[in-house]
């Protein structure tokens, strides 16, 4: 077989399909997951305003210095890490990364950490006048008002997060949800119900692995976060039974997307846009490859197309 | 099924500017050194002209289910081949040793920063078993330098396989495995001339953690100054996923981007 | 490079290093999970008491229709499967797979399912006085006495079902853990308080797939469970988290096993023993495999087979 | 790393009374047959001289990401070369379409039961679409039979990429595509002599689930009795994870095991 034609990622592109996403509009449906996409390394590969969205990594009140290496193991068809939420904080952010990402003309959703209800208020006063397009609230974090439990894995703690965060901006804003509880459903009612705008799915799974020339965990915080291929079932079941649930409420499906086909099945399954995490850690362009496989399977998809254009969703 | 490719060349983004991407290229050779350790060259031009030494090159298994980058020092260079030189520890360098010339294999690079080998000296290059292919790179780039000496230091545990690589770019070449001693040996052994010199000294290091310390710590007695190229286990290698991390005094910092190349004084390690 | 040479899996074997799961001891650590063994199948491909032992498919009160087809989609490095527990009841198994694998000399966990709390105390019943080895609780099926979610999601809820079931039988009884719950640690500490002698996990993650031709989920129940090498660091993080909670309990380590070295993973993690699912599906000698790959690696690491041996664990 | 293999040999298996395990057999030709059709043949002595007409083998992907079973019917079988006919529908298909002769493939079986030749009779292989590879082995079979008459009645969408093949079997072979008619087209035409001939008239039948439905009703009303090959979604193929389930008049039956190959009786397709 010949090797099929490249086409040029780098050209100008006038994309086709858009999408809205909680009044937002995104150039096309794909964005990157938060954690994999930093500008200064990103954008030396390609023109990051080619995306629909970039979300950046999670920024906390101030530096966080995150787990001791080793951060990452390798797990079948994905890996586990551990980082910790290492980020310079929201100051430098608000200077450094967001600035320039607007300047390039980037649509973004700036991810926020917190270790308390306090921290997460912090971060998003400071976001609130900040030319941010949206604000993805991570609610994995493990927290410390909370127990060490993450918000995210409460009902109650979260509509109490989200309510006090509803009344501090009227930004866009994003609940990023866990899939590691017994009912996302129930999880994602309590985010939407204290005033989320927007639902993004899935965070990473618990997960770790073992050295077996040791017999210890190869990870210093023994267990981290499972993302990659493997994921994507779970995470694809995830957005369809939030779906169910709450028919209106905009989704970001994320979790093992690594092609236009796997992003277009979370579109099938009822999400506005997709994230693409893991697969740009290996493969750096992997989130403009996915746009432009989406936008050809969309070009044949003109009733899914013009759903996702007008805000809409497949289900 | 989607009917055009989205992955980009070399050239379509140097072209725009931008960084090559994760590409495959040709396998032109595998070859066994000694027991487990394997050199491995492949063709790529754009790596072949940029490489700087202590420079890595991300390689990728062909199985899905081994996505982590494999991170490996520019051996050296030749023409529009480049070598690696890797020991078989787990499953990505056992699938890269058994490869043939004609293999394809997946390609990210280079990465990382240099050694800083800007000034007129004398370049102790001291490396311990894996630790030594960036140096053969070093030694490559210096010994095209009218400016520089170089002497190589090399511990092995048991076979040399690394001095045919470097005999022809130092200036002096020395090595030692396990049954003699170590690298500071070979330092105590060279120490006169070294202090001796015309030349200022530097010394560039690259080895396990305990090898480099014991040289920061022999360097530092000596008020030599030192470079070391260190390893992290890597999620990208080129910056975003901060996953690669070393504490310095200006708090963790990334392996891959940030270094590899740490000196002494960032890493805290002067006494 | 040369093949290695191929051992013959079918000779008589005299296993070096057994496990004591619950007081019972196999003849090595690694066994079948349940659902992926069926003796018809399975006797025809290898002698099936050659492994530690066979969890055989869940049982229930009656015979159990299950889910209409499809019932499987491929997922990265595994299958999402909706069989609905389809199974022939009690009555047959207890004439039929269990005297049978009895005779052959195979040590028998038999997997118990059920809709509602009496019918797996009826199950339990009929069980009680049988020659199976050991009962292994799925408290992972929809259950209407607990509104159609498992009883495997809520400690209250699994309590009452194992203390119910500790009355009735005095054989070693596993409760068979699912890992979608916020708090697996919390769910094996109230069955282990009610009664379970040991716990296995972990049974599958929720996952889909559509198919991208139609817009419409590929199995019929719309969502299955994922199982295969995606889910194994879920499943040995659930181990894990399992064995620092509980240090006492034998665990039984599932999920993702498919070589020697994976299951060693599960036996630093704190398992006493293993059990291969769907590995065996696409090939069929895989849980034998694995045994004999485990021997080796335990050969070169006695202190932990003499744990093992002794109904200890390595954690 | 284990350093012996504990995957077993077909020769192993029966030795021991053992059914033969998954294993890597040598494909010896891919062959493109119609757009997007293929037949690839592979190497393996105990699939060839056992499987029934009917009967099936799972093919498996090499890459790890796509584990699950390919089933296909075996489709002829020359010496200790088995055939497969198949479409290009995803991942698993599109990989063996590219297959050379040399390359390596994974194989299970044969599986599966068989259709039932025991009787003296007429046989009408009525095959729709890729239904009809397993008529090949069923024609292939019975042309070997004094007591056998074969009559094909094949439907395709366009091009007729299977009637080479059963042409050296069959006494009769009759094939339409989609621009003339369909497979009941054919039937009509010889229905007459179906009726008048000496030997009672079995139909084996293969093809889309609409396809069968019909003939089944046709053959009913005609009172010829059916034997019908039908596809299912497969988790394992040999009777282990009961996913690949037909409604049947005994309940929900597993297609690899109990069939595939099932009456319209067993179906409930009796009007
Ligand atoms: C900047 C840099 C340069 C390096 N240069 C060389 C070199 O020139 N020669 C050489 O032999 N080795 C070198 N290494 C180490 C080399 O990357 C690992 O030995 C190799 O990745 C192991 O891969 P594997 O698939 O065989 O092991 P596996 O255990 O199967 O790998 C699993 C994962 O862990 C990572 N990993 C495992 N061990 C290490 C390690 N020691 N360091 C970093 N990641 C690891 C792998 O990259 C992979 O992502 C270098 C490492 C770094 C960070
Ligand atoms: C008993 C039996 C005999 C068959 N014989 C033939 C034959 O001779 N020629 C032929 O072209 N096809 C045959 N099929 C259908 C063939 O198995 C599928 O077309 C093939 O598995 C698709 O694989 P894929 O990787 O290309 O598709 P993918 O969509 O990538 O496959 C994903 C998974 O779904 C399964 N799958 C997808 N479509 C089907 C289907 N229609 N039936 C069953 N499983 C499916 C695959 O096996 C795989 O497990 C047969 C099916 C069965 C059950
Ligand atoms: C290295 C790494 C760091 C991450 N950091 C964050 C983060 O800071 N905030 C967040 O909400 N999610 C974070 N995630 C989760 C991803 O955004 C994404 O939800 C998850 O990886 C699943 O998608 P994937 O399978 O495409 O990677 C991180 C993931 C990885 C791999
Ligand atoms: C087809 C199939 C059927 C299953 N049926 C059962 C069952 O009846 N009872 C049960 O406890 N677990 C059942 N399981 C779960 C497995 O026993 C096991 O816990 C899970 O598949 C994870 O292990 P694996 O990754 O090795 O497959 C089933 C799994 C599969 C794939
Ligand atoms: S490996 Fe990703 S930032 Fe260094
Ligand atoms: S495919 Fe597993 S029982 Fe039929």
């Amino acid at each position: 077989m010949n090797e099929q034609a490249s086409m040029d990622i780098y050209a100008p592109h006038a994309w086709r399909h858009g999408t809205m996403v909680a009044g937002v509009r995104w150039k096309n449906p794909v964005g990157t997951a938060s954690g994999t996409f930093q500008l200064a390394a990103v954008g030396n590969f390609y023109d990051v305003a080619q995306l629909g969205a970039v979300s950046t990594k999670g920024v906390s009140t101030v530096p966080w210095e995150g787990n001791p290496a080793p951060r990452t193991a390798e797990s079948p068809a994905g890996t586990v890490n551990a980082v910790g939420l290492q980020n310079p904080g929201v100051d430098t952010y608000l200077v450094d990364e967001l600035p320039k990402l607007k300047a390039l003309g980037a649509t973004v959703v700036t991810n926020v950490a917190g270790h308390c209800d306090d921290d997460y208020a912090q971060v998003v006063e400071k976001l609130a006048d900040s030319p941010a397009d949206m604000l993805e609230i991570n609610v994995s974090c493990p927290n410390v008002s909370h127990g060490g439990m993450s918000v995210g894995t409460d009902p109650v703690a979260l509509s109490h997060l989200i309510e006090r965060l509803r009344k501090i901006t009227d930004k866009p804003m994003v609940v990023k949800l866990t899939p590691n509880v017994t009912d996302i459903a129930g999880i994602a009612r309590a985010a939407v119900e204290s005033g989320a705008d927007c639902l993004s799915m899935i965070n990473t799974l618990v997960g770790m692995r073992i050295d077996i020339r040791t017999g210890e965990p190869i990870i210093s915080n023994v267990t981290g976060g499972v993302s990659g291929p493997a994921v994507f079932p779970v995470g694809l079941a995830c957005v369809w039974k939030v779906r169910q649930a709450l028919p209106d409420i905009p989704i970001i499906g994320i979790g093992g997307i690594d092609s236009g086909e796997k992003a277009l099945e979370y579109l099938y399954a009822g999400a506005n846009a997709v994230e693409v995490g893991g697969a740009a850690l290996v493969e750096p362009t992997a989130p403009l490859r996915v746009a432009h496989e989406l936008e050809l399977l969309l070009d044949a998809r003109p009733e899914l197309a013009d759903k996702l254009a007008k805000g809409d969703t497949w289900r | 099924m989607t009917t055009a490719s989205f992955i980009p060349t070399t050239a379509q983004a140097t072209a725009a500017g931008y960084y090559p991407p994760r590409r495959t290229v040709e396998v032109t050779g595998v070859r066994q050194l000694a027991q487990g350790v394997f050199r491995l060259t492949f063709r790529d031009a754009f790596i072949a002209e940029h490489a700087k030494p202590a420079q890595f090159v991300n390689l990728y298994s062909h199985n899905p289910l081994h996505m982590s980058p494999r991170p490996f020092g520019v051996a050296d260079v030749h023409g529009d081949e480049v070598a690696v030189i890797f020991a078989v520890v787990g499953y990505g360098t056992d699938e890269f040793s058994r490869m043939q010339a004609g293999d394809r294999i997946d390609v990210l690079g280079p990465l990382g920063k240099s050694y800083d080998v800007g000034a007129d000296a004398h370049y102790v290059l001291v490396g311990g078993g894996l630790g030594i292919p960036p140096l053969l790179r070093a030694a490559q780039v210096l010994s095209a330098r009218e400016d520089a000496t170089v002497t190589t230091v090399f511990g092995y545990r048991n076979e040399h396989f690394a001095d045919e690589f470097v005999a022809p770019f130092a200036d002096r070449a020395l090595a030692i495995d396990e049954s003699e001693g170590n690298v500071i040996t070979l330092l105590e052994r060279i120490e006169h001339e070294l202090r001796t010199g015309q030349r200022p000294v530097t010394i560039l290091s690259c080895g396990p953690l305990q090898m480099l310390k014991a040289v920061s710590s022999w360097a530092a007695n000596r008020d030599i100054a030192c470079q070391f190229s260190l390893e992290e286990r890597m999620g990208c290698g080129y910056g975003t996923c901060v996953v690669c991390v070393v504490d310095t005094v200006d708090g963790r910092q990334k392996v891959c981007v940030d270094g590899p190349v740490f000196t002494p004084e960032q890493l805290g390690w002067t006494e």
